[in-house]
């Protein structure tokens, strides 16, 4: 019988861990501030409570340390979550991740696994200081032995969390914050999910592809509700997954439009987008209309809070580049 | 499942007792708290620091501290509120620690370089730090508004520990600039790093140790055990006193009372004073605590007990200045009521201050990427100038 | 009177080191090994001996600690030269590089600057073990407010270097390392060098525009004169700055050509190939007769030694793209 | 320029003077130095440990060190020749340092698991590694051929120190599985995290540390002080014994003469059984000599003197064994002559095998990325494939 309630991105992601841990008694949280305080976002509320101290694990403050215990609990059978507080301070645990998490299985020939989940709430919006509004995704799409999701939504929070921790890969779990306690959804936790590293046609459409991942999504949906009212039509993809990328929805649909707009908070120099327009112009050389364009932030710094949404991309940003897609 | 011994070091070949070199780490900061000042007002003595105001007249100095720390307190009573008042996107209140960082701000000598967390509002102060570039910050106009190198203040880091090594660093410098160890008072410097207790796990500030220690680099990391990370309680950091942590390194650590702003000054003043004679680097930890909220964010109330807050509210290192201060007749109601008068004018200013901050503009996104602006950002500015340009009369 | 010298990259850069020591004071070199050793590839052979341990400073192991210390250094007027030993072991170091020394800066509106050049000797075939022939750039020209850029021989290895150290900029400086004693060139040291943040064409064509930078400069010359022999002409492009892109010459090339191979050895998946692709299509939409294609390592982690050529673009893998490229 | 105090805690209010408290740093370990058998073979007593073999007779448990050491120097010397002969990239000689590694090595009980630097080619010895598995690394023929978890033996980590996180973590697994402080000598297991001195300034070092005290996890921190990080001498890491690091973080340190393989065995031992029963973390330090250079490619004649090579040779780890067992007529020359002959069937079987070792097949480069092979990878596999088979009869 479905059981249907309406939920924030916060409570299903919660939700989702809570489930994962029922099920699977090797399921550990670790971080900052996770245990009593439920972590700054509140995703771990009550797992402390309820699990107990020897899984749900406030660490010391360095987060090299937590993935690199992580690291070795994974070693002896365990399936660590860790959360990093903000997408900021996951450097200082970057050669962890990028030279043990990412080469363990590769290195020892599979003979080892690293069925590890890294949460890290991501992106701006929220009127932050420096450090708290940060997109590091390619960075870690760019490292072979990751797998790197962003959910954009509660429904897929709720699923994507449960399937990252099932997977046996080490997988970089990005949460759009500002979507944390923003819009609710009727989650209905009998139904399949779909398979984890796919990604999703959410709005159909003729005119330009649009392609969006976490925080972007909301932006191209409203964007292409905007641009239906002008008659032109978008289909926007979510990705959700980011390595892999799942390609074959991306180039049947600009087989269709022939024309592409990529979306996302990080840079534009070499993110995301970048890889997107190598593949499809590869892949649909001769369907493309238009080159494969690319709506991010500006190739800067994350500015002061009060200039976050000059910064960020937004429905305008993504609509004048369908024109100039629609120009080409 | 998770064990505890509650001995460390067994008296077995590991060496003498661990509990026993260091003494207990107790509640109220153990027995080797150097203290000057009693929460109740009374100057007691410690054989290794006293408080010495080198020239200047020791009652002036501490009605001077009396002045910083409450004009430091309405600094954060303001801020805190204009947070509410939807004016400053956060805040890191500094409730409580007002003694620790006044303490150590007045031990500075001008040519003294220091390097704060985001939370350094009462050493901003004593360096000349105008407190509305300190607002700047929380409000979202600028990532800190002031010049590091006017005020000898760096800028206040947020990923924390990561200034520690800047510290050092700055430290090597002088060293390589013949400003340490010349016994010229006005020329030898030194540098202080300012982090806290959840800090010390952090490996960039154990490094920052290695690199001090190795080098002898004239650098003072002066760490304020507010005994909260967050929401997270010193024991999870440290199971012995932090100060400790020093000697595993090779150089010397002392824990003060932090909520006294003589001992503070003295200890601080000492150390710095190591530092600038060519000693070395020394660890200071402050033992405090973080009366407020860690930000105006965070709900305190999920984890800690307010019995604590209540023993340390007896502590209150205003309170006891005032007491010593009245008790000897070292200030009248004049001098108070004048400090509560220019808190009360500094209220009023940060208040019309802050809401009169301007926003940046949009293009200045572009602005100090790089020392010159790129051909690659110029298009990008350009690009996004006419954008902007574009809406004009329409939104 | 020009002073032509027959030297080695190794050699080249030692020369500039010891150049720019000398011209100013405040140059200060910093990293593991790199005193008496003189670095474990010796391109700091003899500087210690001559300029003392305040400027030569042989470090503790710690590569964050290294580059840290490097900004207070900066801040206080010093202009810090960072050996990391191997690509590999910069990762440490990321949350300094990333969070601190690309952001100063901006942070500061300009008030401090960060003239601090990490120097990485970059890229495999040395046959050497885990960690020692990684090619990072790409996260590296991800982040704002890092220049970063590669040289290819021993005469831009001498002028790029101290180029680098007047910069006020920070500049991540990769040096590929199996060219470190490959080859010897001509040095005049009185001619006067192009500017650093410029791309070069090394071998004039008309067929097919290759893009290549630090080792694959050799291996895309030598496609060249094979491809030559076929009666096909490849134009070679030597980037040389990877962040900014100069790509002035690229596009002027690109539109006599119309095709363009990329190459090097990072992965490809969202390395810079992605990135110039993406720019290369978006600027010459019609001038394109077949999409940039990109050869590069596989996106696996690096294998064991033996097989790291198979692993690496070469030759034939070049003139592999230059044929699918022809056949579009 | 750069001032060095010649003291360290000056007595003054920082504290007791800290070469007080922890001895001075001297050439030959200094008096802390945990010994139980002398350069010259003599065995002597020290209060803290004693050499207990537990059930097994004692001579044998030393003769069969004695054989360790040597075929593990034996795998050391075929391997730096088979290195010179091209038939390995590179090796990481252990030379000098076999007692340390045979001491540690065989201190371990079978649950216990061993988290490893590139280095400890003795530990792996004991641990039933073929050594033939570790010259395929080092060979490039694979990244570390043998199970983890069949031999409780990781696989060798270049990066230097992120390995004693890891070790930590895995500690923290121990203790969620319910085998430490159990009682029962079966199932309570520890874990042992190797480094070197260098190492010791890496801040994944001291984050290992943080964590293994705060949640008191049973890791024994087991760090080989052989003097040099490849040109940097010891002192650059650290001013005061490493071992006295430990103190700093809340739990003991000891320094052992790690050229003496009793003394390591014994003090190791120790440690592991505190790591075992719950009491938490401990940091060895064995205070030996690497007497090679630091890789095959390495030249210390660049950096180091001769005459301190010379002096380290008198504290040889074999040799010592050998004299104590000849002196008491433990073992004859037959023993030796068999050991000896071991030795040399040993290289036999390395030269021959190592040059055997089958290179691994190109497309072997896509195994094991990811559990299973993604499409994208798989895309680029059989790319490939067809790209190899294009020049079948070509090239
Ligand atoms: C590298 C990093 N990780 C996490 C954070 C988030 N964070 C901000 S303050 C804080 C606690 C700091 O505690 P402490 O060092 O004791 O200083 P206090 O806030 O008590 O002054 C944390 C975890 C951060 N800023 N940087
Ligand atoms: C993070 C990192 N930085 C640098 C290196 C290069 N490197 C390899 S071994 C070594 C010295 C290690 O010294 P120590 O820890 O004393 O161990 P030892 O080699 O003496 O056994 C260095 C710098 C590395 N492997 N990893
Ligand atoms: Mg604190
Ligand atoms: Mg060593």
């Amino acid at each position: 019988m479905a059981q249907t309630q309406k939920v924030t991105l916060a409570k299903a992601l919660n939700m989702g861990l809570r489930k994962a841990m029922e099920d699977d008694p090797k399921v550990v949280l670790m971080g900052e501030d996770i245990g009593k305080l439920g972590g700054v976002f509140r995703i771990t509320d009550g797992l402390q409570k309820d699990f107990g101290e020897d899984r749900v694990i406030d660490s010391p403050l360095a987060e090299s340390g937590i993935v690199g215990t992580a690291v070795g609990l994974a070693m002896r059978g365990y399936r660590p979550v860790v959360e990093i507080q903000f997408d900021g301070f996951v450097y200082p645990a970057y050669d962890q991740i990028v030279c043990q998490v990412a080469k363990i299985q590769f290195r020892s020939q599979g003979k080892l696994k690293m069925p590890m989940v890294i949460r890290i709430p991501f992106g701006g919006g929220i009127g932050a200081v420096e450090h708290h509004s940060e997109s590091p995704e390619a960075q870690f799409a760019h490292t072979p032995g990751l797998k790197v999701v962003a959910c954009s939504n509660p429904v897929d929070g709720y699923w994507m969390i449960q399937q990252a921790i099932a997977s046996d890969d080490p997988v970089i779990f990005l949460e759009p914050k500002r979507q944390y306690h923003a819009d609710k959804a009727d989650l209905d936790d009998t139904a399949t999910p779909e398979p984890l590293f796919t990604s999703r046609v959410v709005r159909a459409g003729s005119d330009v592809t649009v392609l969006a991942y976490g925080p972007t999504v909301k932006t191209a949906l409203k964007a292409a509700e905007a641009a239906a009212g002008e008659g032109r039509s978008l289909e926007v993809i979510d990705l959700r997954t980011l390595s892999p990328l799942d390609m074959a929805p991306v180039y049947e649909s600009v087989r269709r439009t022939g024309r592409v707009v990529v979306t996302h908070e990080a840079h534009v120099n070499l993110g995301m987008g970048a890889e997107l327009a190598a593949r499809i112009a590869e892949e649909c050389f001769y369907s493309l209309e238009a080159p494969v364009l690319r709506v991010g932030a500006f190739d800067t710094p994350y500015p002061p809070s009060r200039i976050e949404e000059d910064y960020l991309p937004d429905l305008d940003r993504v609509l004048d580049a369908v024109d100039r897609s629609m120009g080409f | 499942m998770t064990q505890r011994s509650s001995e460390v070091g067994a008296g077995d070949g590991f060496g003498p007792d661990l509990a026993e070199v260091f003494g207990p780490s107790q509640q109220d900061g153990g027995p080797e708290l150097v203290q000057l000042l009693t929460p109740e007002g009374e100057r007691v003595d410690h054989p290794g620091f006293r408080f010495d105001t080198e020239e200047r007249a020791e009652d002036e100095v501490i009605r001077g501290f009396y002045r910083d720390m409450v004009l430091t307190r309405r600094i954060d009573v303001e801020a805190t509120a204009l947070q509410r008042h939807g004016e400053l996107g956060i805040w890191a209140q500094l409730l409580g620690q007002e003694a620790a960082q006044v303490g150590a701000g007045r031990a500075l000598r001008p040519q003294d370089f220091v390097f704060p967390t985001y939370r350094e509002h009462g050493v901003a102060w004593c360096r000349g730090v105008d407190p509305l570039d300190l607002l700047g910050l929380f409000r979202g106009v600028d990532q800190g508004g002031w010049d590091p190198d006017d005020k000898n203040f760096g800028l206040y880091t947020i990923v924390i520990g990561a200034q520690t090594l800047h510290a050092t660093g700055y430290a090597m410098g002088m060293q390589r600039d013949g400003v340490v160890g010349t016994g010229d008072p006005d020329r030898d410097a030194a540098v202080i790093a300012h982090f806290g207790d959840g800090a010390s796990s952090q490996g960039d500030v154990n490094e920052a140790f290695v690199f001090a220690a190795s080098y002898n680099a004239p650098v003072v990391f002066f760490c304020q055990n507010n005994q909260w990370a967050i929401s997270e309680p010193f024991e999870r950091q440290s199971r012995i006193p932090l100060y400790q942590r020093a000697l595993g390194f090779g150089f010397p650590g002392v824990r003060v009372d932090g909520n006294d702003v003589l001992a503070t000054y003295a200890v601080t003043q000492a150390a710095l004073q190591r530092a600038r004679e060519g000693q070395g680097p020394t660890f200071v930890e402050a033992y405090t605590y973080r009366m407020g909220a860690h930000t105006t964010t965070d709900d305190p109330t999920r984890y800690r007990l307010s019995d604590d807050l209540e023993r340390w509210k007896l502590k209150d290192p205003i309170a006891r200045v005032e007491a010593y201060l009245r008790r000897n007749g070292l200030a009248d109601d004049d001098f108070f009521g004048a400090v509560q008068a220019e808190a009360d004018d500094l209220g009023v200013r940060l208040r019309e201050g802050c809401r009169a901050l301007p926003d940046p503009s949009p293009l200045s996104i572009f602005d100090h990427v790089y020392a010159e602006l790129t051909e690659e950002l110029e298009v990008q500015r350009d690009g996004f100038a006419a954008y902007l340009e574009s809406f004009e009369g329409v939104r």
